[in-house]
């Protein structure tokens, strides 16, 4: 795909929009050029142009949805009218499973204050409250944390306060989230409050007794949200290595995990984009170091779990690991044989996520198949670019009210894990302590990369480029299909998965292979208009042609 | 068990809902939206609310649904929403060129008190909107009623809008079909025109909202109310309005504006009301019932006396929205089942008037309507003293698992299974697939568990 | 029967039914084993038999267990000495098992017949005593012969037979015993009271009416007992036999022995405690006592009486059940029962024999339960299928009366309430009416459709 | 005191099949059984039944002679099917006596072969020995717990059970037993407590005759105990043996930590179960049941001067005791004798530990009983009599007021509701105390104060 091709349709796009419209999508909009220096920069984690249709949602549901969805055991209550509440109820796969009958899981419930006008008038605190003690009374949780959504902000609700007042009163641990919807601009800092509020009221609180751990080598999973079961196959996957899974961050969790998560000798990041603040603070308060990792893929697993030995040096556990890669890659190869003939020279686009967009470029790689655009719906600069940018990406009015925490080594419980010289040492092995490149150096020379992309800009390069398979979320699903063009959606895996780790990986070649080639796609004309000459063109024509 | 928190024993809650059977305002607002032709629904709010509504109903009609939204940031939160909306407004008739943009505000916008009107004669002033192009809105707070109410407002402000009265009468008959899925609009006006009767539903999803695959994306495409159309609502003889909650505001606007006589009906579902439907027509057409309407009904008697024996007596628990399940309850009371329970989150006292008299020879049936009225005290209910069967949205199909009683899939939303947007529940074709679907799970549950000696091939 | 109550196949015989034909009811037979016999073992029996004489020594030869269990748990109130009260045991640990515990014995009666001086001592041998094979016989032939008192070995070990094993212990004990004292000034007119514990004081209260109609008593086995009568009972004209059960052994072997007459009598209720007054007299065929005797009825019956009516009133019709250790007792209780107005639709003991079970089914109303050595399962079933009002038994059976919401008479060794004789009476018909007609079982589970604490509608 | 005496004069303990009977009475649809004769069942079920005024059945071998001669075997197995048939227990639990143990029956082996011909789905049968001779109830009881552990946890287990912990009791009330878990609740830590016969020999009144009252352990969770995060014992003594108890083997099979406690009777020892229960949650427990504490130390405040210097006589297990001793001394009152028919050898070491001075005249007798203990009595003086129902008789002669706890109480009402434990069971043992203590200055007194 020439640079050149790719100017051309920038160019067309952003003339079709607006003068002010077209100034502001331009620095999200860049033809990839990893070689050049300095190093291209895009733009990101700004606000979305109103009535442009982007694939985005909002604070609330990165806080909610994303980060506390998953744990069963804490109990959450959406403070607000009975939408928000309603929509994060179960629509977000977080596949669970509780260790027996007996433990708690709230996971199939929806709490809500189910605000109404009155309540919006004079103020919904004292039914917050009382919301909160019958919950209490009724399930008697561990924890619960409060969501406040938009009008919660607005009426000027105190919901730390109540929670604190609870929390006296109860016992049990009830923390708020101000996560209203129109804070930021898009699920990120949603994340973000959610990462504060765990780390401020719950990380620290665990005790050995909370988490599983007799093992020498105890490890934090941040960044995983156990869709379609990738959590599960995560845990056995460390299982066999003999790596102790002290806590995931939220993928099958539970309130102990993330209680105890400072118990962890190293902190593994997935979802870069969603956690690494909590990993950040982590290190700070408690000297546990973190690596950014990623088990989409099986090259991309097999060298995440390198990584995690190669942290601890012990050379019973490499050999363990290596045995392991060996056992799983056998099955993986075989599988990959079947298919990559089917597959190769495929065209991909992926929008959608934080880091998923990246992640699973890795396997269309394995696949032999080609990423001509990628982009992410909510992440920033360092998600495209690498951590390295952080220090000059600069605070606008959307990102300074989110609080930054400021952090110091705990006085009892700071204990680091690796000496400035050991940590020198696994960076010449290639083990980089808290160091993520980003996705675009890892993209071709030419590609588009393309951040919060929206619906006409989807069409446009659709309709130029052509490619095979979509990737992207549900409210995307049917509008491309229509097109008669598969979307494999990376939010939900098209209720397929799990996609982590070795069988995760083949299970995705064959999803894939399986959307390419089923022939479906190919009776959407009647036998009766094949002989006439057509106002429309076909996608799939065209990718004959 | 999945929802192993819930035990029979029911506490009365003042400010907690758990599981609630209903859900926000906008919604509502945007799915009536989908069913006007050239239409972008507009979320005036934080884009939270347009993704969401967005993903609920794409899950439910697998359909693209598209709408915008003012994306509202904290400054937008402060200052108010208006910048916002003339920025969309802008770049929506820039971009995607609708006729009509349906606005629709949310708790935040509402709560903010963004004045829409005012701010729609600013972009027009600005020449935002460019010539026969419009912006409707409706205001849909969501700490009012529910999505139902939502959509009644949205089909209320169409109706507002554009209805008009030229003082000549024609012969179309509105009929406000209320919150029901393309397959049933399109049954609806099949029927109108079986019965030759001219009919306008308002609004109308059964294209927007069942596409066709041609094989290219239409961001708008064929289908839905044309404001033509609308317009000349203002002169029909009478509009039908099907379902107190949803239809009633719009058929009033009609009668009070354009004094379009307004005859109250259930939705069409079951024996009962399609008969009143269809009567309905009769009269106000004066035209006979005719021969083929007489046969799908005389088929769907046919069914009910060929298997009275698996209804007769069945314990029946439904939630969801008021106006699917007021004759759905008239239904299984016909054909001899016992709708002991019902709930639905749609506050109202009409709801509670409607089931005493449907249920007033179950003395053990209860019903509920309101914030509290959730599925987890439909479940207590149910834990105290099981049911045979459920009828409601997927949230149900945990409460079945736990309890073991079948589901039948009914209502929004339905996000787990298929067929319920392409096949009607109206009409006495509707109602004969109901039969089927309660049939099949009663019968089914009996291959399933009974012991061997009890398995027969014949029923 | 509900098909909720499974009864043992081996069980079956154990159970008949009162009136009409039907196999007899099986009895005497050991306890099955994990069927939950209400029954004790030999020793039990023994303990209860020998436990009111009040002035010897009871020492347990075991380990704690069974002086513990055992230690001033009964009614049986003395008028002099406490030393019954005591529970003694040689507290047989691990190296008494091994080597043999008859030494520790030895130099434990010394030691307690030095400091509590006996009139005599009863020396238990329970269970492992039997295994270790201590020769106890010896040991008191040696403390005997050492301390001039009688010291009698008990061959109670609790596994040799049945509770019924235990009375005949008791009985040979006191065997030995009676035939040593001196017998001179007894009168030609007077009896031995076998059978009675003197709970309560019953013993006095039955001595008084025996002393009011001119018949003295020798002796009292065992209430209120004293090793010194007991020696001398063979003086006496007659032995009245209460609790057949455990007596009966003992009056037979007097009978041969020493040519003394025995007869049954009970003094519960009413009709029979006045027959034993009858029975005595007509035994002397002495107009003057049987004149004593009817007079004293007479004026019992009118004071006593009365006061009975007003509790028949409100019992008329209810049902009950007994199941008590003895089935003489059995007797007796159906009767006063039958005089308060009562049926009983359940009758069992743990130690009848045939001819009591014969006897039981002829005495009662057709269709009552006939059951032998019950255990609670049983029991729980009768009470439940059969509706009964009142429960009469001992501290084994009142938990299951209770649980089930049915009164409750304790009539076993525990109870503090006379219940014989006509004061017995009304104490008797008080403590079923207390308990028949409290308001209490309203609330308890059979019934609890009356009294809901919710109403669902 | 008299050492001299041979013979066990009313004795202050009672024997070791009695306390295993009362641990399998705690586990779910569970049937005790003795191998021996009809008479150890018998007594002990009338024993408990008197203190707990419920249903105790209890299953027995009902040893004949023949057994006696040719081994129990038939008898054993004959029982265990009758039980099976009758009551379709989950588990059986099977305790010797000092017959079956002096013949030496081969239980294990009986059991062997019962097992071979019983249908798999067949109830657990745990077996434990406890000959009589051998020690009192309260070994049975530690005994029979730690069986149980052994012969049901299973140290296969390998998934991690999110962060529960095991509790042993010891010889607690069934009020007790509900309290521990409600405070265990308070932690939101999920607690396995075993035995657990709070529902077992404390329930409501019914409607059917149950075969096996409800409640108890249930048996699905004692597999488990093997992962759980901890074990918590109670009793000093017990756990001064710690290779008897459940919670030593625990951590010797399946390496879970052991946390070896006082009974929680009292301000101090209760303050150190919540500590362990904190620690181990890393939660601060239920603000509502802290308010508790509070009240217990304004109680102590308010009643010091009617207590301060009273001399109180204590006996009963060794662990109650000492708990007891602990709890009255840091009331103000001075323990002057603490007695027991127990014999650990440890109870002076562990009383001396508890109290709040050092106490030069106190008695400690252990392998008393109350003949022992009258005498002590006599130099002693106490103003208060602290323990089980028997010793009655003790207080009657001194004319002193006998506070009733422990086990048996079987001359007054709800022995099963008494409260020992916790915060909660500290203020009702104290109040009783002082109220007792007031009640005897008010009779003793010839003015007849109606306001103290």
């Amino acid at each position: 795909m020439s640079i050149e091709r790719s100017q051309e349709i920038k160019d067309k796009m952003l003339a079709a929009y607006p003068t002010r419209t077209a100034r502001k999508r331009q620095k999200q909009y860049l033809i990839n050029e990893p070689a050049v220096e300095p190093k291209q920069e895009i733009q990101a984690n700004v606000r979305t142009l109103p009535g442009i249709i982007s694939q985005r949602g909002c604070t609330y549901a990165g806080c909610k949805g994303v980060v506390l969805g998953p744990t069963r055991d804490i109990l959450n209550l959406v403070h607000g009218p009975i939408g928000c509440g309603y929509y994060a109820w179960l629509t977000r796969r977080n596949q669970t499973r509780p260790e027996s009958d007996k433990d708690a899981n709230y996971v199939p419930y929806c709490f809500s204050t189910d605000m109404q006008d009155q309540n919006i008038i004079f103020g919904g605190e004292k039914k917050l409250k009382l919301a909160i003690e019958e919950a209490i009374e009724i399930f008697g949780p561990k924890a619960i944390g409060v969501f406040s959504t938009c009008p919660i902000g607005l009426i000027g609700d105190d919901v730390h306060a109540a929670s604190r007042e609870m929390s006296e009163k109860t016992g049990v641990n009830v923390f708020g989230f101000s996560c209203e919807g129109y804070k930021g601009v898009s699920q990120s800092a949603g994340h973000h409050i959610a990462n504060n509020q765990l780390f401020k009221h719950v990380i620290g609180k665990g005790t050995k007794c909370c988490v599983k751990g007799s093992g020498k080598f105890k490890v934090a999973l941040l960044g995983e949200y156990n869709i379609g079961g990738d959590a599960f196959v995560l845990e056995e996957l460390f299982e066999k290595c003999g790596i102790d899974l002290v806590a995931t961050f939220s993928g099958n969790s539970t309130y102990d995990q993330f209680a105890s998560a400072h118990l962890a000798d190293l902190t593994v990041v997935m979802c870069h984009r969603s956690i690494n603040y909590v990993a950040d603070m982590i290190e700070k308060k408690y000297g546990v170091p973190w690596i950014k990792v990623n088990f989409i893929g099986a090259e991309a697993s097999a060298k995440a779990l390198r990584k995690i030995a190669e942290y601890f040096g012990d050379e019973e556990l490499k050999a363990r690991v290596e045995k392991v890669i060996v056992e799983e890659m056998a099955h993986v190869k075989e599988e990959l044989a079947l298919i990559k003939p089917k597959v190769q020279g495929k065209i991909v686009m992926l929008f959608v996520g934080g880091s998923r967009a990246h992640h699973y470029q890795e396997l269309f790689r394995e696949m032999g198949m080609k990423v001509v655009a990628a982009g992410y719906e909510f992440a920033h600069r360092d998600d495209y670019e690498g951590r390295r940018v952080i220090p000059d990406i600069k605070v606008d009015a959307d990102s300074r009210n989110i609080e930054e925490l400021d952090v110091h080594p705990d006085p009892k419980e700071y204990r680091p894990r690796k000496t400035p010289a050991e940590i020198e040492a696994l960076a010449a092995k290639g083990v980089k302590l808290k160091d993520y490149e980003g996705m675009m150096p890892e993209m071709d020379e030419g590609t588009l990369v393309i951040d919060d992309i929206n619906h006409f800009e989807t069409e446009m390069i659709i309709e130029k480029y052509k490619p095979d398979i979509f990737c992207a979320g549900i409210k995307e699903k049917y509008v491309i299909q229509k097109m008669g063009m598969p979307l494999k959606q990376l939010h939900n895996y098209d209720y397929g998965g799990p996609y982590a780790s070795f069988v995760g990986a083949v299970n995705f070649y064959r999803d894939i292979e399986r959307m390419l080639n089923t022939r479906v796609w190919k009776h959407i004309r009647a036998p009766w208009h094949k002989t006439e000459p057509l106002a429309a063109t076909y996608i799939n024509e065209l990718a004959e042609v | 068990m999945l929802l192993r928190h819930t035990t029979s024993k029911v506490k009365e809650r003042e400010a907690l809902t758990i599981n609630p059977a209903k859900t926000c305002q906008p919604v509502g607002a945007m799915y009536a939206a989908l069913g006007f032709h050239n239409c972008l629904p507009h979320s005036h709010g934080s884009q939270g609310c347009c993704s969401y509504h967005r993903s609920m109903l794409t899950r439910h009609y697998k359909e693209p649904v598209m709408a915008s939204t003012s994306s509202f940031t904290e400054g937008s939160a402060v200052f108010g929403g208006q910048a916002n909306l003339l920025a969309a407004i802008e770049n929506i008739f820039t971009l995607y060129k609708p006729d009509v943009i349906a606005v629709h505000t949310t708790c935040l916008s509402e709560t903010i008190g963004d004045d829409i009107p005012q701010i729609v004669s600013k972009a027009a002033d600005e020449g935002k909107i460019p010539a026969e192009k419009y912006v409707v809105h409706a205001n849909t707070p969501s700490y009012i009623g529910s999505h139902v109410t939502g959509y009644a407002s949205m089909v209320k402000a169409f109706v507002k809008a554009f209805a008009i009265r030229t003082g000549v009468t024609s012969n179309l008959i509105n009929i406000i079909a209320g919150w029901v899925e393309p397959a049933d609009m399109r049954e609806i006006k099949r029927l109108g025109s079986l019965m030759k009767a001219d009919v306008l539903v308002i609004p109308d999803t059964s294209e927007t909202m069942d596409r066709p695959i041609t094989g290219q994306f239409e961001m708008y495409g064929e289908g839905g109310v044309t404001i033509e159309e609308l317009r000349e609502s203002g002169d029909s003889r009478v509009t039908l309005s099907l379902g107190h909650y949803a239809s009633l505001p719009a058929a009033q606007i009609l009668d009070s504006r354009c004094k379009v006589p307004l005859i109250e009906l259930d939705v069409p579902i079951g024996l009962a009301a399609t008969d009143r439907f269809i009567s309905a027509l009769r009269e106000v057409s004066g035209l006979p019932v005719p021969k083929s309407i007489e046969q799908e009904r005389g088929r769907l008697v046919d069914i009910l006396t060929d298997n009275e024996q698996y209804f007769y007596n069945k314990r029946v628990a439904l939630y969801g929205d008021p106006d699917n399940i007021i004759p759905m309850c008239e239904f299984l009371v016909d054909i001899g089942m016992k709708p002991v329970y019902a709930v639905t989150g749609t506050p109202g006292r009409y709801f509670e008037q409607r089931m005493a008299a449907i249920l007033k020879d179950i003395p053990e049936a209860r019903f509920r309507q309101g914030a509290q009225a959730d599925m987890f005290l439909l479940h207590q209910w149910i834990k105290e003293n099981p049911v045979d069967l459920l009828v409601g949205n997927s949230w149900g199909k945990y409460i079945a698992r736990d309890e073991n009683i079948p589901l039948i899939r009914y209502g929004f939303p339905i996000i787990d299974r298929t067929g319920h947007t392409y096949f009607p529940s109206v009409g006495y074709m509707g109602a004969m697939r109901l039969v089927e679907k309660l049939l099949n799970a009663i019968l089914d549950k009996q291959d399933a568990e009974c012991p061997e000696e009890k398995f027969e091939l014949v029923y | 029967m509900s098909e909720k109550m499974t009864i043992l196949e081996s069980r079956r015989q154990q159970i008949g039914m009162a009136g009409g034909s039907g196999a007899a009811v099986a009895c005497e037979r050991k306890s099955t084993a994990g069927s939950i016999s209400q029954r004790a073992c030999v020793f039990c029996g023994s303990r209860v038999v020998l436990y009111p004489i009040a002035d010897a020594l009871h020492v347990v030869h075991g380990p704690v267990g069974c002086a513990a269990y055992t230690w001033d748990i009964r009614g049986a109130v003395s008028s002099g000495p406490q030393l019954h009260r005591m529970s003694f045991s040689t507290d047989l640990r691990e190296k008494d098992v091994i080597f043999g515990g008859a030494e520790k014995l030895y130099r434990a009666l010394v030691k307690l017949i030095d400091v509590y001086k006996p009139a005599a001592a009863f020396v238990y041998s329970t269970c492992i005593v039997g295994l270790i094979g201590d020769d106890v016989d010896a040991v008191c032939r040696k403390v005997s012969a050492e301390k001039g008192i009688r010291v009698l070995p008990v061959h109670s070990e609790g596994f040799k037979g049945t509770k019924k094993d235990g009375y005949s212990a008791a009985c040979e004990a006191l065997g030995q015993l009676i035939g040593t004292g001196n017998t001179t000034g007894i009168a030609p007119v007077s009896i031995n009271i076998l059978g009675d514990f003197n709970l309560a004081g019953e013993t006095w209260m039955i001595r008084k009416y025996y002393a009011e109609i001119g018949v003295p008593v020798v002796a009292t086995m065992t209430g209120d007992g004293r090793i010194e009568d007991i020696c001398r009972a063979h003086g006496a004209a007659l032995n009245v036999v209460q609790c057949a059960g455990s007596m009966t052994k003992l009056a037979e072997m007097m009978r041969q022995k020493y040519g003394i007459p025995f007869i049954r009598v009970s003094y519960f209720g009413i009709e029979d405690m006045s027959d034993s007054l009858y029975k005595v007299a007509e035994h002397f065929k002495s107009p003057d006592i049987m004149n004593k005797a009817r007079t004293l009825v007479r004026r019992e019956v009118t004071t006593v009486m009365p006061q009975l009516k007003e509790f028949r009133k409100d019992l008329e019709g209810k049902k009950a059940a007994i199941y008590v250790g003895g089935a003489f007792k059995t007797f007796s209780l159906v009767r006063a029962l039958r005089l308060l107005g009562m049926q009983t639709v359940l009758a069992g003991s743990q130690t009848g024999n045939r001819s009591d079970y014969e006897q039981l089914r002829n005495l009662c109303d057709p269709g009552t339960v006939i059951i032998d050595d019950a255990n609670a399962l049983e029991l729980s079933g009768f009470v439940r299928d059969l509706g009964v009002d009142l429960f009469i038994g001992g501290v084994k059976e009142r938990p299951i009366a209770y649980k089930l919401g049915v009164a409750f008479c304790d009539h076993n060794h525990e109870r503090k309430e006379p219940l014989a004789g006509y004061l017995g009476m009304i104490n008797f018909a008080r403590e079923v009416h207390a308990s028949a007609m409290s308001p209490v079982w309203n609330f308890v589970g059979r019934n609890s459709h009356e009294h809901r604490l919710y109403s669902h509608t | 005191m008299s050492t001299d005496y041979i013979a066990t004069r009313n004795a202050c303990k009672l024997c070791m099949p009695l306390g295993a009977t009362l641990v399998f009475k705690g586990m779910e649809q569970t049937m005790p059984f003795l191998h021996g004769s009809q008479g150890c069942s018998t007594y002990i079920r009338r024993y408990m039944i008197s203190h707990f005024r419920e249903p105790v059945d209890i299953a027995s071998s009902n040893f004949t002679e023949e057994s006696a001669v040719f081994g129990g075997g038939d008898n054993v197995k004959l029982g265990l099917k009758n039980i099976i048939e009758q009551y379709k227990p989950k588990a059986i639990g099977i305790a010797t006596t000092c017959l079956s143990e002096t013949m030496g029956d081969d239980i294990v082996g009986h059991l062997r072969e019962f097992k071979r011909d019983m249908p798999v789905d067949g109830p657990h049968l745990i077996h434990v020995s406890t000959p009589s001779y051998a020690a009192s109830h309260a070994e049975g009881f530690t005994a029979a717990v730690k069986a149980v552990v052994e012969q049901l946890v299973d140290s296969g287990i390998s998934q991690f059970y999110g962060g529960r912990v095991n509790i042993f009791p010891n010889m607690i009330s069934p009020a007790d037993l509900r309290y521990v878990k409600e405070i265990a609740d308070g932690f939101t830590l999920p607690a396995v407590i075993l035995p657990d016969y709070s529902e077992t020999l404390d329930g409501p009144s019914w409607g059917e005759y149950a075969l096996i009252p409800p409640g108890g352990t249930p048996l699905e969770d004692i597999p488990w105990m093997g992962q759980a995060c901890a074990s918590i014992s109670f009793g000093r003594i017990t756990n001064s043996r710690p290779e008897y108890t459940a919670a030593y083997s625990l951590q010797q099979r399946c390496g879970v930590e052991s946390i070896y406690l006082g009974m929680p009777v009292g301000l101090r020892e209760t303050d150190r179960l919540y500590e362990a229960l904190a620690a181990l949650s890393g939660r601060t427990g239920s603000p509502e049941q802290l308010k508790d504490r509070g009240r217990l130390v304004d109680a102590f405040v308010d009643g010091h001067k009617y207590v301060s210097g009273k001399r109180a006589l204590i006996y009963g297990e060794e662990d109650l005791v000492v708990a007891l001793a602990s709890l009255y001394s840091e009331a103000g009152l001075i323990p002057v004798v603490c007695a027991s028919g127990g014999e650990s050898g440890h109870l002076r070491a562990e009383i001396e530990k508890v109290l709040m001075r050092p106490q030069p005249d106190l008695v400690v007798a252990q392998g008393a009983d109350f003949a022992d203990i009258d005498e002590i009595a006599d130099t002693a003086r106490p103003d208060i009599i602290i323990g089980n129902s028997k010793g009655y008789k003790l207080a009657r002669r001194l004319g002193k007021p006998l506070i009733r706890l422990g086990f048996p109480v079987h001359d007054r009402m709800g022995a099963q509701r008494i409260m020992h434990c916790g915060y909660r069971g500290a203020l009702e043992l104290y109040d009783r105390i002082v109220n007792a203590l007031m009640d005897a200055k008010q009779e003793n007194s010839d003015i007849g104060y109606s306001y103290l």
